[in-house]
């Protein structure tokens, strides 16, 4: 009976911040970033596995299948030290979005995937874009004619697939395709953003058998992106913490006009200012997430107003902690640009303030018919 | 998060809403016209039942319970729904009290805990001077030494419910010759004493929807020395605890103000069409959700670590700042889609809800200010919430 | 060829300015707040009457009509100095709006009027809201049947229309009524705002004979609409202008923490964000009122976009420059919410921002068909 | 307000359109490219029909005529059109020969202005060093005497175009004794001296839409002391003059970025309906509009009051800090608009106008930092401008 986290959510959180800033410094993201380039995806796989040891890549599958069986809530923790720490994984598709709608649709083939995740071995990618935003005709459809046909058409900004083994394609609102990411037919481009700790790309089925098809899976699909949505949230709500951190620890360091800036009454309001937007939002999310696994009435606008609203907050913050580190701040040397760019890529992945804004008024009703 | 209702909290909230069934109607009533024989029973009758001071001991006339948050939220939940108060919003109960549990001799508690809880006494607040806003610790008014007595000369502002109350907790200083912060002194203090004199201030917005403020000019106003909370000089700190207090538990019910702008914006229509079928006032109005959903949650999460007590660190700091502005921002809205006739005021024809909406603009803008300034709480916040250092003190010139 | 006010408007600027001053301090203005009360109009006749005699009634006025046949920005001036002075007058209706649509539709009657304004004799009231706003169900109507037939209806919010002599209602886009302030059947009811400065009233008609309906008034009405919005943002500028010199000045001799508040960066920065929209904002005011004068096809909706822009300017300097005078700026005695209350109120009464900006989209063809 | 174009104008303007069709393809494709034969050769011509040194003296290299707004502005409109530089933007012309034609000496002006206009000789700006970037007149690069030259040593940063200069007007400590504040000199220096050492700087934007920032080292750099301009220990002043008029003359084209804005949300489809039939985006559309028109008409409003050598006082002092933030905020709303895609970057499919939104963002953001920080400028628009005064020095710890 308290607003908080418990003891083992502190746990938690202590344990993967801990890991990762042990073992994913800044340097180790800029080497992936190297590695990468724009023809492979960032994700750095020794890590996940590693992750996956801790019982992060199964966080939130069942116990039944090898998981960690915690909730959303657990997930948003380690979704916040991810983003904190700028680390690239396939956190997001793989341990939140596919899990979640996998359980939902059961069965065989969805038990088989959700312990291939849980042990690290699978990477699931996600493609979900065309269900809110459909720009340059994507989309991906049926071949018209018999059930489990082969698909045709693109997807856009399809999250963590490129490096993926496997993909969950949403046809529509209320169709779910399983997919083996070698098909014959389907070809993956990268689509390379500022954010080089994310992986996005374009698929493009020309005739691709899936794997399986499942309708009538609107609740599986509704609540996958509301999962997404409030751990991308976390995401980019932890990147925040990290850059008000930054700038706070820059602040106190920096020397001009013989004092540290930080004494200066404008870069205190503007650090004071910053701080007075994440701890509020760490509020809103944890809440959202409480919703999301004890009171699904309210998840799907709560969803929606956790990513909205950290969405906002994350742009004003990028932007003021660069300005408290000045010039230096600016430079590619500095490294503060990773949390600027991956908190600048977030903002639309998952769906923009303004629709995530209108959908929540139209989930609550409060859109009168034309 | 545990915020689930189990079978225990159903039993409570069944409790508290035949308490409400059995006695709303003396209670609403009785402090909706302030009189005093209806608030006092009423109030007495709520910290029987443990709906009031319930976690003030028993000894100070308090129900003596144990703090439980979801219990605070089903009270505060069905009070709201009956439209009941549960308690009293006043200066003595929410700031002199916690003062005297913490500071307070066990005289000064036993004397004054109970019948400042039951609305038998009722405090205002003398802090703010016309020199002495931002810069408190600056205060002048004095109490000098006379015999087991201070006289206390000089002038306080911001004084609010001064003309209706029986007694004032005071800073003054007593030790002119000490450090600014380690001269003042927190005194208890009858308003009937000789030598007061109260005098209405007006505000911006006139007479609508103020508290009523006034000025309090003192002159050889004696009060006994034992009248002191704590040791002679240590005021500021004293203060400073309760402020303290003030701000992270400041609840602005700012989803209660966000429905009632939903609900103006369903019926304010504009050349037929109404407001919320506005997509620009639409996407306003869920950014301000966001903000109040967003603070409502702060403050469970805040009353959790009230009631546990732990500190809330910087995140408790911040309360005040992001309560005011939203509240600030809400009215802006609200007064933007009644439009043209969003400026009426003073009960003339077409006004909507009585001028709420610009009465609430005004005092929100007023609690920005009051209280310590923004750019007060800002410092504050940087000061202690981050650790930043504190402006270097000026050379002399 | 120059961009700026010309030596004779400086000239005209420093009169007004000079006069208010000497004649209309705020004593005054609280004064008549006083002796109006919520049943008279708060308009200071005697000031008036002055300001006539300088030529200020009839400013836009053709010479022929005993006017100073001047332009639209030398109004702006004049407008802008008494929202500085935030003097009571019906300057926006009977100088500025009534003139214009008055000039445009001609004839001995309108001239007559024209006349009558420039020697201050005349106060014309303006009734317009309903063009943009319909509330209430209100709206004045010719009565059917016959032309020239009577009124029926009401308008809201009529601008100087309490204490006027002669009214102009603006019966749709294309039609325009005069009507005598006391002629049969018409009933005003003073509607009391925040501002204790402006005079707003409800006009009711009965079966009102007007002097004469002018059909096919369309760029009467809309010219008269285009200066109004130009003068009403002027005037909120020239608020604007005082709150921030009063801010400047309080935290010039203010002091806490042993020193001058203004020393402080964090008032310092209020103060120059102030004068950041402030000086811009003039620019774009004296460029709509020289398009009114001499760009017609940009006048339409760059004088929405200069309302618009200042009204929400004007909404932050009032409540900044409260901030800054701290509780004080918070009291009826020191005033301040004079100037905040014009500008709260002012903000609506041509359109509200959000109006404005859709018509300044939609005048430039921005808003495509559905 | 006089803006009518008169005849005079008519035939001014027919004179510049004639010139372009003539001169067009040429000039175009030579800046385009940055060879420098062409670089000088187009120069050269616009100088030779006074369309760029249009007011500075003859005997300077310039073309000599009278300032005026309207010739100014018409020659702005017609080279747009064309899509053709009038001129060229860099630190030369903008920054060093204001300078010289203030200060220099009567033979800097004549060796260096008129093959700086000409660009034959590139500049570039030595000032900011990593430990001075705020508080630039703190900076430490020291310049020793040694006999009848100085001996520079020190690091700058922010130096862009510093690997394809001839020359470098730097600030650096003369006069190490004196005063932060006059202790600096302003000192022309060819960047092929032996002990000048360019070093690549990567920005946040990666290689994409920068210009090439660099640092510089700088060993025992000699340089003769008669390339200082104007007195020894002045260069602290000597560079605030043309930082005062690069403040109040910044051109940020504000309305032409609101226009290709538009066109991009015309374009732009978001499920097959335009991004500028959205009511929210077409709001935030219109604010920006309104603000860009703003910065326009304050930009006339600017340049009117430098062709007559009038002070355009706090109004010209806040002309950055506007047009800087204006210039984020756009690309926030294009990027907006392009959604998820609005991120993409680097040449990759899908990526909207070459990536240039993401740019311009964090182009932007450099501004805003660059030269002064938004903060530097808010207390130079108090103090210089509106005469609060300055924050008091500290105390001695």
């Amino acid at each position: 009976m308290d607003f908080g986290l418990s003891e083992d959510q502190l746990l938690l959180e202590q344990t993967v911040r801990g890991f990762l800033a042990d073992q994913v410094a800044i340097e180790r993201v800029r080497d992936q970033r190297q590695k990468a380039g724009s023809k492979s995806c960032p994700n750095d796989r020794a890590i996940w596995s590693q992750l996956a040891e801790l019982g992060i890549a199964g966080i939130v599958v069942p116990e039944e299948q090898g998981g960690s069986g915690l909730g959303l809530l657990d997930a948003v923790i380690v979704s916040q030290a991810l983003g904190h720490a700028v680390t690239p994984t396939p956190f997001l598709a793989t341990a939140v979005m596919a899990p979640t709608a996998l359980e939902a649709v059961g069965g065989k083939l969805a038990e088989d995937w959700l312990a291939g995740i849980a042990s690290g071995e699978l990477v699931v990618g996600v493609a979900v874009t065309e269900l809110f935003s459909v720009r340059e005709d994507a989309g991906v459809r049926l071949r018209p004619g018999r059930q489990d046909g082969k698909l045709d058409g693109k997807a856009i900004m399809a999250l963590d697939a490129f490096g993926a083994d496997r993909l969950l394609v949403a046809l529509d609102a209320t169709t779910l395709a399983l997919v083996d990411a070698s098909a014959p037919g389907l070809e993956k481009t990268r689509l390379l953003t500022v954010d080089a700790t994310r992986c996005t790309a374009e698929l493009s089925f020309d005739g691709v058998d899936p794997l399986a098809v499942f309708e009538g899976a609107g609740a599986a699909i509704a609540r996958m992106l509301e999962a997404g949505r409030i751990a991308l949230a976390a995401d980019t709500l932890g990147a925040c913490e990290s850059m008000v951190e930054q700038a706070v620890a820059y602040a106190k360091d920096r020397k001009q006009f013989d004092r540290v800036i930080g004494s200066f009454q404008a870069v205190k309001h503007m650090c004071a200012e910053m701080i007075a937007e994440v701890e509020p939002a760490r509020s809103l999310l944890w809440y959202a997430a409480h919703a999301f696994d004890g009171v699904p009435d309210e998840s799907p606008w709560m969803s929606c107003h956790a990513l909205a609203h950290i969405a906002e907050i994350g742009r004003e913050i990028a932007s003021v902690s660069t300005q408290v580190h000045g010039g230096i701040g600016w430079t590619d040397e500095q490294n503060l640009h990773f949390w600027f760019k991956r908190i600048a890529n977030a903002r639309h992945l998952l769906g923009g303030p303004e629709l995530l804004r209108a959908r929540a008024a139209d989930l609550q009703g409060l859109v009168p018919a034309a | 998060m545990d915020l689930e209702f189990d079978a225990r909290y159903d039993a409570f909230r069944e409790q508290v809403r035949e308490f409400l069934a059995h006695n709303k109607p003396g209670g609403a009533i009785g402090m909706a016209e302030g009189r005093a024989e209806h608030r006092i029973q009423w109030l007495s009758l709520l910290i029987e039942h443990g709906y009031w001071a319930r976690t003030i001991p028993k000894e100070y006339g308090g129900y003596g319970a144990e703090p439980d948050l979801l219990e605070t939220v089903i009270m505060d939940e069905e009070f709201n729904k009956a439209g009941v108060p549960r308690g009293m919003m006043a200066q003595g109960p929410s700031m002199l009290v916690p003062t005297l549990l913490t500071h307070g001799s066990e005289e000064q508690r036993e004397r004054w805990i109970a019948p400042t809880m039951r609305g038998e006494v009722m405090w205002c607040q003398g802090y703010s001077e016309p020199g002495s806003g931002s810069d408190l610790a600056s205060l002048q008014t004095a109490a000098r030494e006379d015999g087991d007595d201070f006289l206390i000369n000089g002038q306080k502002i911001w004084t609010s419910g001064a003309d209706q109350s029986d007694m004032c907790f005071i800073l003054v200083r007593t030790e002119p010759d000490a450090k600014k912060h380690e001269g003042i002194s927190y005194i208890l203090l009858p308003m009937d004493t000789p030598g007061i004199e109260v005098q209405p201030l007006r505000t911006m917005s006139g007479d609508i929807g103020d508290n009523s403020f006034n000025q309090v000019l003192f002159s050889d106003v004696r009060v006994p020395k034992a009248n002191v909370v704590g040791a002679r000089g240590e005021g500021w700190k004293i203060a400073n605890t309760t402020l303290k207090h003030e701000r992270s538990s400041l609840n602005a019910n700012a989803e209660g103000t966000w429905m009632r702008l939903a609900r103006l914006m369903k019926k304010e229509t504009i050349n037929g069409v109404p407001a919320i079928a506005s997509p620009v006032y639409r996407d306003r109005l869920m950014r301000l959700q966001a903000r109040a959903l967003s603070m409502k949650h702060h403050g469970m999460r805040m009353l959790t670590c009230n009631l546990k007590g732990e500190s809330s660190g910087v995140a408790g700091l911040i309360v005040k700042l992001q309560n005011c502005q939203l509240s600030f921002d809400m009215s802006a809205l609200a007064i933007d889609v009644m439009g043209e006739l969003g400026a009426l005021y003073d009960h003339t024809k077409y006004e909507r809800e009585r001028g709420y909406w610009q009465a609430h603009s005004m005092f929100s803008l007023g609690l920005i200010i009051g209280g310590g300034t923004a750019q007060i709480q800002k410092n504050i916040i940087a000061e202690r919430g981050l650790g930043l250092p504190r402006e270097p003190k000026p050379a002399k010139a």
